[in-house]
């Protein structure tokens, strides 16, 4: 992985954390997995920051539209078959035209070894489009931070939904379930 | 319902115990931990195992339950899975298949993702749940007199039938089942329908 | 008004019981829905008839996996749902795909021909898409007299080609929601 | 338990209990489902507190969710129906571990979905919304079939530390369609400003 130029223990999610307090990021919404557990875990211990575990991924996408109703900022992190269970709710945010920050970690993707994990995996980015989302990639850990950052100003400047697509080739999950 | 008390059964043998009485019943499992619970018992041609679509567990026993009434009908999932597809309580409540048992491996963590806790740690009742949408036959398990109790009910009371066993959250070495997905469908019809 | 305010076929014709006679035709055993004006004569003829289980869901999720269960133990099975749904079912679909599942699918559109509710839109629009995104073969049908023709045809994909197939009747046929009246 | 006859014996009228909930609203907002129960808030006078949802199941319990957490100081109500309710049934098991204090949620529960053609829910088969709550970590719940009930419930629904559940059983029949606000960019921005201040 290509973390060369940087400190030995960098992770991209430190700099992305970093990048949600400065823009006011308030509320996290997530259904646990290990693509985005590290950040899950720095913004769970961000007393700045509200993190809600959810049973199913379309919650995440209502909490959000509520969150920006009630004026704040927030993220919501899937994975990317989580992504499935969200287009009927995404009609929420496109009607409104609600600011969505989605961070979406592959799977069925870079080298994945789970069948099942494919179909899902290769819809992802066409069931977003179709529910009307923005679609930026990253394949390389160290261009999330930036990717992000510019996907954060599409979404809460320029009032778009857009969602973050962190390949497996920087998760490097996919071996086991 | 029990007092909430220290939790010591240990999934693999809870399943093991489970599986040890199944007979003729056709299991599904939950993806991830079930699934490899049940290919650590030994694989069986009566095993549909699901390694994708989280929530869909116990709707899939539904459909079979009801395609195989004269077959009792296992599922076998995690309580990450069953939280994703709480609907499915309300709509197996209300079709009542008498032939369905749901057995919940309650460790409350999501274990394929690095054991984060899941609702149940803090506090969601799952059979109580099951009991709100309607289902009477529910249980919740810690202790293995509790098991054989809820294991008669799973094989033997009238469905469906909705039992939450508390395991300790240890991580299990994984033993994995084959899982081409068409080749697990057919393996599982043949078995059940006779050569399809 | 108790009723829902949906303004009735257009055309009075009798799509549903010639839908529902393909449906007993591909033996399907198992229906599956969310109650929605658009199917409500089919569900109404589904729960008539004592050699079809009929199978109200919360979410439309849930009968993805219905019907890949009713699959593995020897019935077909038919899904019903509003185009809304659909969203819903994404994910699920993944599960049906991977063991390529036979899956018959009537779904009524909404946010498609004079639609008058925004809200709807989006996700009508996105319905095609998101199936396809998802592995299913979409035949569409606004033509009331080809309706049942269609799904008599997807029934022979799902079932005899073992395809997932929808099959989505357009807002023109199932009629238009007036919510004045 | 659960009885397969779908007999609704409940008396009170959705609408007037839609109005006698929000006579005591002050300065909470409230978020609708989708079908009658937009109706029957609308009906009591558009309010710019009032985010409507509609085109979505299941979503108007995590929508009010967000809207607590941004603003702790305002209560937040949920009307919606019991279908609504169900098709996200999971978002009580996230609500009831988060407790949000200043959220309400009242189910006004026909026990069929009004805007398909009053098909039967699960709740006219046994299913006990309140008893899921409950099961979901949800400690203060209400099953109210009254008018006295009803009334008692005022201080839950508006002044008690929440997360407050409770599901109003009312009568099948539903008042008259009134125009409710649908430009979901209108009224959400309008709610915004209402709810979290110019600035925001």
């Amino acid at each position: 992985m290509a973390v060369k130029k940087r400190k030995a223990g960098w992770h991209w999610s430190q700099d992305v954390h970093r990048h949600f307090r400065e823009i006011g990021i308030r509320q996290v919404a997530y259904v646990p997995d290990s693509g985005t557990a590290r950040l899950i875990d720095l913004c769970s211990a961000d007393r700045t920051m509200r993190s809600v575990v959810l049973t199913t991924e379309e919650e995440g996408v209502a909490q959000m539209a509520g969150a920006w109703l009630g004026g704040q900022r927030g993220v919501f992190l899937t994975q990317s078959g989580g992504v499935g269970n969200c287009i009927n709710m995404l009609s929420i945010i496109s009607e409104c035209r609600i600011p969505l920050l989605a961070i979406v970690s592959m799977r069925g993707q870079w080298g994945e070894t789970i069948p099942w994990q494919v179909p899902m995996g290769q819809g992802t980015e066409a069931a977003l489009e179709a529910g009307g989302v923005l679609v930026q990639h990253v394949d390389e850990a160290e261009q999330v931070p930036a990717t992000v950052e510019a996907a954060a100003k599409l979404a809460f400047d320029a009032n778009r939904a857009v969602a973050v697509i962190v390949s497996q080739r920087i998760s490097g999950t996919g071996g086991k379930g | 319902m029990p007092a909430k008390t220290k939790i010591t059964l240990d999934r693999r043998k809870v399943v093991a115990r489970i599986l040890r009485d199944r007979g003729d019943a056709l299991l599904v499992t939950g993806l991830g931990a079930p699934t490899w619970d049940a290919a650590a018992v030994g694989d069986h041609a009566n095993n549909f195992y699901l390694w994708g679509g989280m929530g869909g567990a116990m709707m899939t026993g539904l459909g079979l339950a009801l395609a195989q009434p004269g077959r009792r009908v296992l599922v076998i999932t995690g309580d990450g899975e069953m939280l994703m597809g709480l609907g499915g309580l309300a709509t197996v409540a209300v079709q009542k298949p008498a032939n369905l048992g749901i057995c919940i491996m309650d460790n409350q963590r999501y274990g394929e993702t690095g054991m984060q806790d899941t609702h149940t740690e803090f506090g969601v009742d799952l059979p109580a749940m099951g009991r709100g949408a309607g289902i009477a036959e529910t249980a919740m398990v810690y202790t293995s007199k509790e098991l054989d109790g809820a294991i008669a009910q799973l094989y033997d009371a009238r469905g469906p039938v909705f039992v939450n066993v508390k395991v300790v959250p240890k991580v299990q070495p994984m033993i994995l089942p084959f899982r081409d997905g068409p080749s697990i469908k057919h393996r599982f019809r043949d078995a059940v329908l006779g050569e399809t | 008004m108790a009723r829902a305010a949906t303004k009735k076929l257009k055309k009075k014709t009798d799509w549903p019981v010639d839908v529902f006679r393909v449906l007993k035709d591909a033996d399907v055993r198992q229906v599956a829905y969310v109650p929605d004006a658009g199917h409500t004569e089919l569900i109404n003829l589904c729960i008539a008839d004592n050699a079809v289980r009929s199978v109200p869901l919360t979410a439309e999720q849930e009968g993805v996996a219905v019907l890949t269960g009713a699959w593995l133990g020897g019935e077909a099975g038919a899904l019903l749902m509003q185009s809304s749904g659909v969203g819903n079912v994404i994910n699920m679909l993944g599960m049906a795909n991977e063991c390529r599942i036979p899956l018959l699918i009537l779904v009524t559109m909404r946010g498609d021909w004079g639609e008058f509710n925004p809200w709807q839109v989006p996700m009508g629009q996105a319905t095609e898409k998101a199936l396809v995104a998802a592995g299913v073969i979409v035949h569409r049908v606004d033509d009331t007299d080809r309706i049942a023709e269609t799904v008599e045809s997807a029934a022979r994909l799902a079932f005899d080609a073992g395809r997932m197939v929808a099959v989505l009747i357009g807002q023109r046929v199932v009629g238009v929601k007036d919510w004045t009246k | 338990m659960a009885t397969s006859k779908t007999n609704n014996f409940a008396t009170l009228q959705r609408r007037s209990v839609v109005h006698r909930i929000l006579k005591d609203r002050g300065d909470a907002a409230v978020v609708t489902g989708i079908g009658n129960a937009s109706h029957d808030v609308a009906s009591a006078g558009d309010d710019d507190r009032n985010m409507y949802l509609f085109g979505i199941m299941g979503g108007a319990a995590m929508v009010a969710f967000g809207i607590a957490v941004a603003q702790p100081e305002c209560r937040v109500v949920v009307i919606t129906g019991d279908g609504e309710l169900l098709a996200g049934i999971g978002s009580l098991a996230t609500i009831g571990v988060e407790k949000p204090k200043n959220l309400s949620i009242l189910v006004i529960d026909n026990q069929a979905y009004g805007a398909t053609g009053n098909q039967h829910t699960h709740t006219a088969r046994g299913v006990d919304l309140v008893g899921i709550a409950a099961a979901s970590g949800f400690d203060h719940t209400a099953l109210i079939t009254d008018n006295k009930a009803l009334e008692a419930a005022m201080d839950d629904i508006y002044k008690k530390p929440g997360p407050y559940f409770a599901v109003v059983k009312v009568m099948t029949k539903t008042g008259s369609r009134v125009t409710v606000p649908n430009d979901g960019t209108r009224t959400s921005r309008r709610f915004r400003k209402a709810v979290a201040g110019e600035d925001a």
